[in-house]
């Protein structure tokens, strides 16, 4: 009887909740159709501001330079999300496999074409599509396949240089905004000339850290190495 | 920063500074403390007669510190104010020797007396508080710094007792702020006046005036212990007896019979609290709990209880003398605060003297103690005949004052509340001290101890023996310049003179 | 109806959908993944509106607060796997108890 | 020689100290001790700036708004900064004490990370720029309560982590919706182009429903006592007297620019909320045996008294409610640190067995008792001060009942406050073996205690700090009184 009628209430709140969810969704929806229909944002302004910004990518433009503030603090997202799980433990112990002989090839293969890849991303980004993120990721996604291939890092590299290149985009990011306070008297205020050698160099950092960091989080822990183990 | 300025804060600081100071010394500190406790005593008293001097030739002391944009904490010597800081700080500096005697030996001394001069320094600033926002701040300080020693047994009742006090008495704090609160919101200002300072507004906010009015007088009828708000005296008197005397005769009732008395006088006015109609209401009030809280001392075989209802009843004489209106009962209400002080706090002394030297705690183990204990006894003859109203002890002073004005203001049931408070009042005590004195003592007393050369400790001794000599003082020498009979003419005069 | 408007559409969709499954499932992985739906919706939204504007060349600023937004989500998700294995490690249940612990 | 940029070095110090800490783990101590300090007296340079030269707006990259971020101080962002760093340095100089060496070199660079996420919160003028340090400051937080490690952390940070991402979506849905309406994500141009309009009315739900989860509004407040229970004592500290007070801020500047004529309705409800939390987090933590989830539970009492300046809307009120924050800020991290002392004294923190705690940890109880006096409200503190203004604008509003929750929360926190104390002062014999909790933690608690017990003497020096730049519109009340007065 009991579980019957509690089994009865779940039907009512999943029923009550979805109707209450629809006139949530009816209300966006409403919400929505009201907006005007044209609209320019700020495209005006940022194609008004490329000329000025070292890159000819607009999306690139906005995320390092226009609004590149936002893009520092992300960086800062990502360490604190990797000392999060550092901080729940260190990782588990990889099981002693081996891996079949083709994911074996397929990696010792892929993994460099990758690498590559992300290079490229990173460079193609200052005027196509592409950039920091991008090759992080594919960055990060040659670093896991290491992984999930059984790779083992040298554990010398687990210390130190680790956390040199998990900081470097952050770092790099942020000592380059400070420089820039001192030379053009603005923090991240970019002089127009130098603006794209500037950006390339902070995404350079970024796509390392970023790569290094995601295929980190992966792990889920500690590295069994370093201060930290 | 001036003197006139300084001084008042001078004087609310010494204790603040000696509490503060005794809190870090460790129990074995005896000589440190005591010196503080004592340091800070005496210079308080002189510090007051030095500002009744100043206050007698015309200076005019007044400290500001401002609290929010248009108010101010304001501590301010004025007539009322200075009647009240003579009762605290000398019945403080007596009831601090008589402490050191009677916790001698026990543990958290430290503790105890620094929170016992808090509340003296939250007393004094109840006394000087200019305006209500800063007596309230030291009403509350009061509540907090006496809820440690009213606990400070540590045992289950003693918790209880604290427990019960602080429910009523943060209740009652509420009730206070919110009248506080709806009264600035109201006037813009809070300062205390003579005559008051609502008048400007009894045509336009009538109902709200009545209602702060209520809600300030239920804030501070908790501390006066008003019936029905006096639930918490009676439990409270498990506290050991030097705070029991802190608690009736020096700061807590006072401070909330004293604080009646500034809503009436300084914040309403006489004539705002008459044309609102809530006078009578109030001394209605005062006269049922004269009457209850007699009524029920009667059958209290415990001592300190018995004590205790007394003072229920006793303070109540403050509040009626006020709500009568008129410039001769306002005098013998204004009289009591310092007359009930002095007589309350002698019966305290004394109960606690028999209870550390004899392990007497009830009224019925007292048969014959007078003879084993003279001078105690003597003292708590004299405390008990001035509360009855014998001529011419302070008590008597009071009843006159409060009869007479009473009849002055044409309202004569007055006159029979006190005649049959008074016989009340004979009842409970008349007893107690036919069994002193007349019936045989018994072979051994409960829990007897023996101090030498007098019937007890000489710190437990001279206090009470000291304020039943003021008992009497005040009563013969009432019409002396400076008695407090004459200071409390001298305020009415103000209240009601144009 | 635009294409545009389309696409916000759906993304409302997607976001009260996931609401929906965050709500109903008790499985945490699950109400990661629904979380997850929901921030596809909104990134949607954001993305979609940006196509407004009078010419080809979209607005482009939206563009780059998704992709913070994404790596922002990638960030809080990683993590909340993370502790979702923690979680079952010390509980042996991925799921939340039903009464906070008192 | 041109100005400092204050604003920047206060996102940037910390943000270095962090890395500095992360990069040399053995010297996280320095680095964090440092970073701390340096903080304070960034706070102080920017203070003497804004009060010589009033509100700030600093252009990141020299763009300026719309296309780029701004940076934008004023006296309440000042404010918050400067309790931010109080509390901080308490915090600060309370770990040193309390993390052995393995949890403090995690710690470390996640409450650096924290400080400036906050920072950059308190000054950021853009509400997309806000979502990002939003979601800093929620995952460093979820960061920090896990790393008690155990069950119940681990399941009071799961929940506070997703209840986290689904408010960020909640909140940035909202910032897509006025974006894509009025053009801009900075908060002075948006308050000048808002006008009424569905999308106005969706994102003001949106972004107000996300910021009251992540405020733990009753009854949205579920969340909230697990996870600031289960967490260090410091991280307790942290989250209840910053963290959510954060996401608070950003809700009242949406409220005093943005969505400023949104109608008397919801700034009702809100308040009913707020009443609503004061009288249920009061009674809940009456009820709770656990000393931490008491605090908790204060706390979700507490957040309601700052809703209750909604209805009101007089400047009045929002200073009221704003002193109600900084008080309730520095007196409840003195007492969850006074909680920790406790904890680690006695080994548990069971309220019925705190036997004799009061004599054998003196300090400690103090400084407890003296923040609980400014959670009760009693004078004088700064939470009597707060009480006291938002008591005088209800009533001049004639908004009287508005006075039942604020007394009778105050009631209810005297209630659960001395039962603690109440159970401090025992003659309970039993001496179990006990740890020695060392002076700095003791002390950390008891300035901050002091400092919100001074809040309540020196108000007219914050109060005055809150005209800069006039968050709270003009102060109509002053003048009224002004001509009371005259």
């Amino acid at each position: 009887m009991r579980s019957a009628g509690r089994r009865w209430h779940y039907l009512l709140f999943r029923w009550a909740l979805m109707l209450l969810l629809l006139a949530v969704a009816v209300g966006l929806g409403y919400a929505l159709l009201s907006l005007p229909q044209q609209a320019v944002g700020l495209s005006e302004q940022v194609s008004a501001n490329m000329a000025t910004s070292g890159v000819q990518n607009p999306v690139t433009a906005v995320l390092l330079n226009f609004r590149g503030y936002d893009t520092l603090l992300e960086m800062a997202v990502l360490l604190v999300a990797l000392l999060g799980v550092w901080s729940l433990g260190s990782a588990e112990v990889h099981r002693k496999i081996d891996p079949e002989p083709v994911l074996s090839l397929l990696v010792g293969g892929l993994a460099p074409m990758m690498i590559l890849m992300a290079g490229y991303l990173l460079w193609a980004g200052t005027n196509t599509p592409g950039g920091a993120f991008q090759a992080g990721s594919v960055l990060a996604a040659a670093g896991i396949l290491l992984l999930l291939s059984s790779k083992r890092f040298p554990v010398r590299l687990m210390g130190w240089p680790l956390r040199v290149v998990l900081l470097l985009g952050l770092g790099t990011f942020a000592a380059v905004g400070m420089t820039l306070l001192f030379v053009s008297g603005g923090f991240l205020q970019y002089p127009s000339s130098l603006a794209g050698a500037f950006i390339l160099f902070i995404e350079a950092a970024a796509t390392l850290s970023i790569g290094v960091t995601l295929a980190a989080l992966f792990l889920g822990g500690r590295p069994q190495a370093g201060p930290y183990r | 920063m001036n003197w006139d300025a300084g001084l008042p804060l001078l004087i609310v600081a010494t204790s603040l500074f000696s509490g503060l100071m005794i809190f870090f010394l460790s129990e074995k500190h005896v000589v440190a403390r005591t010196t503080l406790n004592l340091g800070g005593a005496v210079f308080k008293l002189v510090l007051v007669g030095v500002m009744i001097w100043g206050v007698f030739h015309g200076h005019h002391y007044e400290a500001r510190l401002p609290l929010l944009p248009g108010l101010d904490l304001l501590l301010r010597a004025d007539a009322e104010s200075m009647l009240f800081v003579v009762l605290s700080s000398g019945l403080w500096l007596v009831t601090t020797i008589y402490a050191i005697g009677y916790l001698e030996g026990s543990p958290h001394r430290s503790r105890f007396f620094g929170f016992f001069s808090l509340c003296v320094t939250a007393t004094v600033g109840v006394a000087l508080a200019g305006n209500l926002i800063t007596f309230v701040l030291f009403y509350e300080l009061l509540t907090l710094s006496t809820y440690p020693l009213i606990v400070h047994r540590e045992t289950e009742v003693a918790r209880r007792a604290g427990r019960t006090y602080l429910i009523y008495t943060i209740t009652g704090g509420a009730l206070l702020l919110v009248g506080t609160v709806w009264l600035y919101s109201m006037t813009g200002t809070l300062e205390f006046a003579h005559r008051g300072f609502v008048a400007g507004l009894l045509d336009t906010h009538r109902v709200s005036l009545i209602v702060v009015f209520v809600l300030l007088v239920a804030g501070l009828g908790v501390k006066a212990a008003l019936v029905p708000l006096h639930g918490w005296l009676p439990q409270a008197m498990v506290a050991p007896a030097p705070v029991s005397a802190l608690l009736h005769a020096v700061a807590v009732v006072k401070a909330g019979a004293f604080g009646i008395v500034r809503v009436v006088d300084d914040v309403y006015g006489v004539e705002a609290t008459t044309k609102l109609g809530v006078s009578g209401p109030l001394a209605a009030l005062a006269a049922v709990t004269i009457i209850y809280g007699s009524l029920r001392a009667l059958f209290q075989d415990d001592l300190k209880r018995r004590l205790a209802f007394s003072t229920v009843s006793q303070v109540s004489y403050i509040v009626l003398g006020i709500a009568i209106i008129g410039p001769i009962a306002t005098t013998g209400g204004l009289v009591h605060l310092v007359h009930q002080g002095v007589m309350k706090i002698t019966l305290f002394f004394c109960a606690g003297n028999l209870a550390e030297t004899l392990g007497i705690h009830k009224v019925s183990e007292m048969n014959g103690v007078g003879r084993r204990m003279p001078w105690t006894m003597a003292a708590f003859t004299i405390g008990a005949l001035g509360m009855i109203g014998v001529p011419p002890l302070a008590g008597f002073v009071t009843k006159w004052y409060l009869g007479v004005g009473a009849l002055d203001a044409g309202q004569e049931w007055v006159v029979y509340i006190l005649a049959g408070s008074s016989l009340l009042n004979a009842g409970y005590f008349l007893p107690v001290l036919y069994a002193v004195w007349f019936k045989p003592a018994p072979d051994s007393w409960p829990d007897e101890r023996s101090f030498g050369r007098f019937e007890t400790s000489w710190a437990l001794l001279a206090p009470p023996v000291v304020t039943a000599l003021l008992t009497l003082a005040v009563g013969l020498l009432a019409s002396a310049p400076f008695s407090p009979l004459q200071w409390a003419r001298f305020i009415t005069t103000l209240e009601y003179m144009p | 109806m635009s294409a545009v408007l389309l696409y916000a559409l759906t993304g409302a969709g997607l976001f009260t959908l996931g609401l929906y499954a965050l709500i109903i499932h008790a499985h945490l992985l699950r109400k990661i993944l629904a979380i997850n739906v929901m921030g596809s919706g909104v990134f949607l939204i954001l993305v979609a509106l940006g196509g407004r504007t009078a010419g080809a060349v979209p607005d482009v600023v939206p563009h780059a607060m998704v992709i913070t937004g994404i790596v922002v989500a990638v960030s809080a998700t990683a993590l909340a796997l993370a502790l979702v294995l923690r979680v079952q490690a010390a509980t042996g249940r991925a799921e939340l108890p039903e009464e906070p612990l008192e | 020689m041109q100005q400092i940029p204050w604003e920047v070095m206060l996102i940037l110090l910390p943000l270095a100290g962090a890395m500095a800490c992360f990069l040399w783990p053995r010297r996280t101590l320095l680095f964090g001790l440092i970073s701390a300090l340096g903080v304070g007296g960034c706070v102080a340079g920017l203070g003497w700036r804004l009060l010589e030269q009033g509100a700030q707006r600093y252009a990141v990259g020299g763009w300026g708004a719309p296309l780029g971020i701004d940076l934008y101080a004023d006296g309440l962002s000042l404010l918050m900064l400067i309790i931010t760093a109080l509390v901080g340095l308490g915090v600060s100089i309370y770990s040193i004490g309390y993390f052995e060496r393995r949890q403090a070199i995690l710690f470390w660079p996640l409450w650096l990370l924290l400080w400036s996420a906050l920072n950059a919160l308190f000054l950021s003028a853009d509400i997309f720029n806000l979502y990002v340090t939003l979601e800093l400051l929620g995952l460093a937080a979820v960061a920090l309560v896990a790393l008690a490690g155990g069950a119940n952390a681990l399941t009071a940070a799961m929940r506070y982590l997703l209840v986290n991402m689904l408010a960020s979506l909640c909140y940035l849905l909202g910032v897509a919706l006025l974006y894509h309406n009025f053009g801009s994500v900075d908060i002075a141009i948006l308050a000048q182009r808002v006008e009424a309009s569905p999308a106005v009315w969706a994102a003001m739900g949106l972004m107000s429903a996300g910021l009251l989860l992540k405020s733990a509004l009753f009854p949205l407040h579920f969340w909230l006592p697990p996870a600031h229970a289960s967490a260090p004592a410091p991280v307790s500290a942290l989250l209840s007297a910053l963290v959510v007070k954060a996401s608070f801020y950003i809700l009242l500047r949406l409220w005093l620019e943005i969505f400023p004529q949104t109608g008397a309705a919801p700034g009702q409800l809100l308040g009913v909320l707020g009443a609503a939390a004061v009288l249920w987090g009061g009674i809940q933590a009456l009820r709770q045996t656990r000393l931490k989830l008491l605090i908790a539970y204060s706390t979700v009492a507490q957040l309601g008294y700052l809703f209750l300046a909604f209805p009101l809307g007089s400047s009045f009120a929002w200073k009221g409610s704003l002193y109600l924050l900084l008080s309730h800020a520095l007196a409840k991290a003195a007492m969850f640190m006074a909680a920790g002392n406790i904890l680690r004294f006695c080994g548990h923190d069971r309220i019925a067995d705190l036997d004799r705690v009061a004599q054998r940890l003196p300090v400690t109880m103090i400084a407890f008792s003296v923040a609980g006096v400014s959670i009760v409200g009693l004078p004088p503190s700064g939470g009597f001060i707060g009480k006291w203004m938002l008591l005088e604008a209800a009533l001049r509003a004639g908004q009287w009942w508005w006075v039942i929750p604020l007394i009778l929360g105050g009631l209810l926190a005297a209630a659960y406050i001395f039962k603690v104390i109440g159970y401090a002062f025992t003659q309970a014999g039993v001496l179990r073996q006990t740890n020695k909790v060392p002076m700095s933690m003791e002390w950390a608690a008891l300035a901050l205690a002091l400092a919100a017990l001074l809040l309540g003497l020196v108000a007219l020096w914050p109060l005055s700090l809150m005209e800069i730049g006039l968050p709270f519109g003009g102060s109509e009340v002053d003048a009224i009184q002004r001509a009371e007065q005259s």
